[in-house]
């Protein structure tokens, strides 16, 4: 069973290699072999909770070399969560962009990079090196900055050139950190670090503090740093938004501060502050921005800064619950921006608009997109019984709970803004009048609305048997994150 | 494009074939001293980058080449990851499973002049496609502005 | 020791030429001077396997470079930075050099590192990969998975650059069977 | 025109300057290494040889993408530049 680990990376590695001979050869194989490969990946993330429990840590040594000269994959509850969201989200997103990509040339150079893109994610959740984590990050985000630009207008270009921008300073900053850390302790090793990493606070902890938090930032898109994600997220082709919003963001961004933070070099009570703070800042400044946007997309990437400010929020406060909730955002984050994404290019394909002004009345003309946009906004905006509102809930208990009315206050509140921008992108793409230019419109090919469906219905499924998914995924997962904050 | 004067032509054909024998040497010598897949891939294509310049090349050649490129790139990825994945059936991925040998000899430390050879294909080759791609480009803008 | 702050001196100053300067082309050749000197600093550190592949890919870089510069044809005009801009980044750099400055003072000294595992690899390394370069030994067979994603990085950017200099990103509108834009 | 030359110009400054800071983020990794007793430590300069290889790709594509974007703004319809807002 340890023996799966370096296959969630191999796997998705051969089959972008293979995509581009194959796509020579016949224009229709690459996306059949995405599909098998994402399908494995989906298959064996949830194997691995049948035969392994998620509790139990499973370490996996490249070349047969113990912990601090070679590397290691580590297998913990957290990680086995992260992969089985990640492999999910990628298998529907594959299936949706077999029909999406058409309108694209190079079809089978998209699968190759997206399968790199899926080698370099599992590659941070799973490794347990500190530069081998480098090394996957740059993988993921290279391969990210090319699909931005995949239309190659000058919109994508320019966005995706921002995004370059900004993503090598963000690496470089986080190499500057590893190189400190390295000096200090001497290995690179996760493990061996948090054991031998000085506990007491100093200018070079600050420092290394800085250089992280500010690098795994401008990845995760928090406020300070979010100019480059509405610019990216308008840009890419669909599915490659539901991608970077639902899983990428989250994995650079939020899984790297967690690991490093909590796991490695251990929180002080003021990183603690400083985390829930930068979340605050995004739920009202990514929900205040969101509400005035015209363009769907732009208005669900900048609803993306706010749900992944919650995430911050609840892991800042640093009590179990706070934690649970977080990660359990995370995860219902995972599920319902990817639907909406999705539906958000349903639509654009049918209407070649991303103007909320120039639709309407949608609702009679694509009555499935409608439904599953209305899940999602459902969710998303916290209401029972969708998984959203057990997330919210918790966060804002756990807020109380801590004694910070205030952030509980701006917790609702960021609530209530992501429920009204919702109702204003239903209200203006589905209702109303529909404009005399739409009149054609059909609804989206079968394979898309397949995509969408099944998410809904996982949005509402994760909803319902709540009790279910937090005992069997959620828990294993928290307790790790748990660890770091005993004192 | 065309190529440069008859100078730069045989001063080239004695050089490339130099600069290909270093980059060989350089990359399957990784193990004993310094160099390595990379240095010796990017060495190579520099050399072929160098070939291309000085005679130059036609359309349709450079459209073949850039085919023949592509899959000698995939050829060298596909041939790390395969070293990886047989010393993965052989124990654990990247599992070092030829014998080590004598230190200091050329075939020696098992499968790392494997790797350096795989390394050096892909890199030579596709930084080779790099460059072709680059000129390509550079020669449709200029049409379009003309 | 003299020269290696001679050298870093002539890296500083190339560095500075090289965002300040007008033209386009000189500011790439003065990316050039940077990546040689650093060449040489590499050298003098006793790290010769970085210092080759430090020169072939500066080598490469340039050719590139300038082959894109030329390409553009871009004229010197040149925006002047406000004055604003340069006030914060001057700030911005002390405040952080200063940070760093003391945050530096509680690093291990240079030339004195931490080498429990540097020991352990020099005195177990080539024994056991039977690569007499130890870099080498470290980079393909204990940290192998390191190089591995180092040439998919490499990989991912070299089918980058095909997809973006494609001649065109979108079918036309009846090569496609979907209604729409 | 001139307004896409200076977007075009901008980018590839900082482009430069990302260089530029590279070898000096760089540097610290490759600090403990020297003098030592017998050997230098060969563990950095594995790693710095892995973000050799990783500036590299990030420079052509980078290049590749000013190049893409110069083509488009240098021949496109100049009014349309900035498009995009924060």
């Amino acid at each position: 069973m340890n023996h799966w680990l370096p296959l969630f990376i191999a796997i998705p590695l051969g089959g972008a290699i293979l995509s581009l001979p194959l796509g020579k050869l016949n224009r229709k194989l690459p996306p059949w072999l995405a599909l098998v490969v994402s399908l494995y990946l989906l298959l064996t993330a949830l194997l691995l909770y049948f035969i392994k429990s998620p509790e139990a840590i499973s370490v996996y040594r490249i070349g047969g070399w113990a912990a601090p000269l070679g590397i290691n994959l580590v297998l913990d509850g957290l990680s086995q969560m992260l992969l089985l969201v990640v492999s999910l989200i990628a298998c529907l997103v594959t299936i949706y962009s077999m029909v999406y990509m058409e309108r694209y040339t190079g079809k089978e150079k998209y699968f190759t990079l997206y399968q790199l893109m899926l080698v370099g994610m599992n590659g941070v959740v799973l490794t347990g090196d500190l530069f081998n984590l480098f090394v996957f990050l740059e993988i993921a985000a290279i391969s990210t900055y090319i699909l931005v630009a995949f239309g190659t207008e000058a919109e994508e270009l320019e966005a995706a050139f921002r995004y370059l921008i900004i993503g090598s300073v963000a690496s470089l900053f986080i190499l500057f950190g590893v190189g400190l850390v390295f000096s200090v302790t001497g290995t690179l090793n996760l493990a061996e670090i948090a054991s031998s990493f000085p506990r007491e606070p100093g200018n070079l902890r600050t420092l290394i503090t800085v250089l992280f938090l500010v690098g795994f930032g401008m990845k995760a898109a928090l406020v300070p740093f979010h100019a480059w994600l509405p610019d990216a997220h308008t840009a890419a082709p669909a599915p490659v938004s539901a991608t970077l919003s639902g899983v990428l963001i989250k994995i650079l961004g939020i899984y790297c501060l967690i690991r490093i933070f909590y796991n490695v070099l251990g929180v002080s009570p003021q990183l603690l502050y400083v985390l829930s703070l930068l979340g605050l800042i995004s739920i009202l400044v990514g929900g205040g921005l969101a509400l005035v946007q015209w363009d769907f997309k732009r208005l669900l990437a900048y609803s993306s800064i706010s749900q992944v400010g919650y995430i911050l929020l609840g892991i800042g406060l640093g009590t179990p619950l706070g934690i649970g909730g977080g990660i359990f955002h995370l995860v219902n984050h995972a599920l319902f921006k990817p639907l909406m994404f999705l539906n958000a290019g349903a639509i654009e394909t049918s209407t070649g608009t991303r103007e909320l002004k120039a639709m309407g009345g949608l609702a009679k003309k694509m009555p499935v997109t409608f439904i599953t946009s209305l899940f999602g906004s459902l969710s998303i905006s916290g209401l029972p019984p969708f998984n959203g509102f057990w997330s919210k809930l918790f966060i804002i208990v756990a807020c109380v709970q801590a004694g910070r009315f205030w952030a509980a206050l701006i917790a609702v509140l960021g609530s209530v803004l992501t429920l009204a921008y919702f109702l204003k992108f239903l209200r203006y793409a589905f209702f109303e009048k529909l404009p005399p230019a739409l009149e054609k419109v059909k609804e989206a090919p079968g394979m898309m609305i397949g995509v969408t469906v099944t998410l809904a219905m996982l949005c509402l499924l994760v909803g319902v048997f709540f009790p279910y998914v937090a005992a069997a995924i959620l828990n294993p997962a928290v307790l790790v994150v748990l660890e770091g904050v005993k004192p | 494009m065309s190529g440069m004067s008859l100078v730069v032509k045989v001063v080239t054909r004695v050089t490339a074939a130099f600069i290909f024998i270093f980059g060989c040497y350089v990359s399957l010598t990784g193990q004993l001293e310094l160099g390595g897949g990379f240095a010796g891939g990017i060495i190579i294509a520099v050399g072929y980058i160098l070939y291309v310049l000085a005679y130059g090349k036609s359309e349709a050649e450079i459209e073949t080449s850039k085919e023949g490129a592509a899959v000698v790139m995939c050829l060298g990825m596909i041939l790390f990851l395969m070293l990886a994945l047989l010393g993965f059936i052989g124990g654990s991925f990247f599992n070092n499973f030829l014998p080590k040998g004598q230190a200091g000899e050329i075939w020696s430390a098992g499968i790392i002049p494997l790797c350096n050879l795989s390394i050096m294909l892909e890199v030579g080759a596709g930084l080779y496609l790099v460059f072709l791609n680059f000129i390509t480009f550079n020669v449709t803008v200029r049409e379009e502005k003309e | 020791m003299f020269l290696l702050y001679l050298l870093l001196l002539f890296i500083l100053i190339g560095a500075l030429i090289a965002v300040e300067i007008h033209n386009l082309l000189s500011s790439v050749i003065a990316v050039g001077t940077i990546g040689l000197g650093l060449c040489i600093v590499f050298l003098l550190l006793g790290a010769p396997d970085l210092a080759i592949t430090q020169l072939v890919v500066e080598i490469l870089v340039l050719i590139i470079l300038i082959r894109a510069t030329l390409a553009s044809s871009m004229p010197d005009t040149y925006k002047g930075r406000e004055f604003l801009a340069y006030a914060v980044t001057i700030l911005f750099i002390l405040f952080f050099g200063g940070f760093a400055f003391f945050a530096f003072k509680s690093l291990p000294p240079f030339g004195e590192p931490m080498l429990q595992l540097a020991n352990r690899y020099i005195y177990e390394g080539w024994q056991k990969t039977g690569a007499t370069n130890l870099v080498a030994g470290i980079m393909l067979d204990f940290r192998s998975l390191d190089m591995l994603g180092a040439a998919t990085v490499l990989f991912a950017a070299i089918v980058g650059t095909l997809v973006i200099l494609r001649k065109k990103g979108r079918k036309e509108v009846n090569e496609r069977d979907e209604p729409g834009s | 025109m001139i307004v896409g030359i200076v977007i075009m110009e901008y980018a590839v400054n900082l482009f430069l300057v990302s260089i530029g800071y590279r070898w000096g983020g760089v540097d610290p990794i490759i600090e403990p290494n020297i003098y030592n007793l017998t050997y230098v430590s060969p563990l950095p300069q594995a790693l710095v040889v892995c973000t050799i290889i990783i500036g590299l790709a990030t420079t052509i594509l980078a290049v590749a993408m000013a190049m893409r974007i110069y083509e488009k703004y240098g021949t496109f319809d100049i009014t349309k530049i900035r498009k995009l807002k924060g």
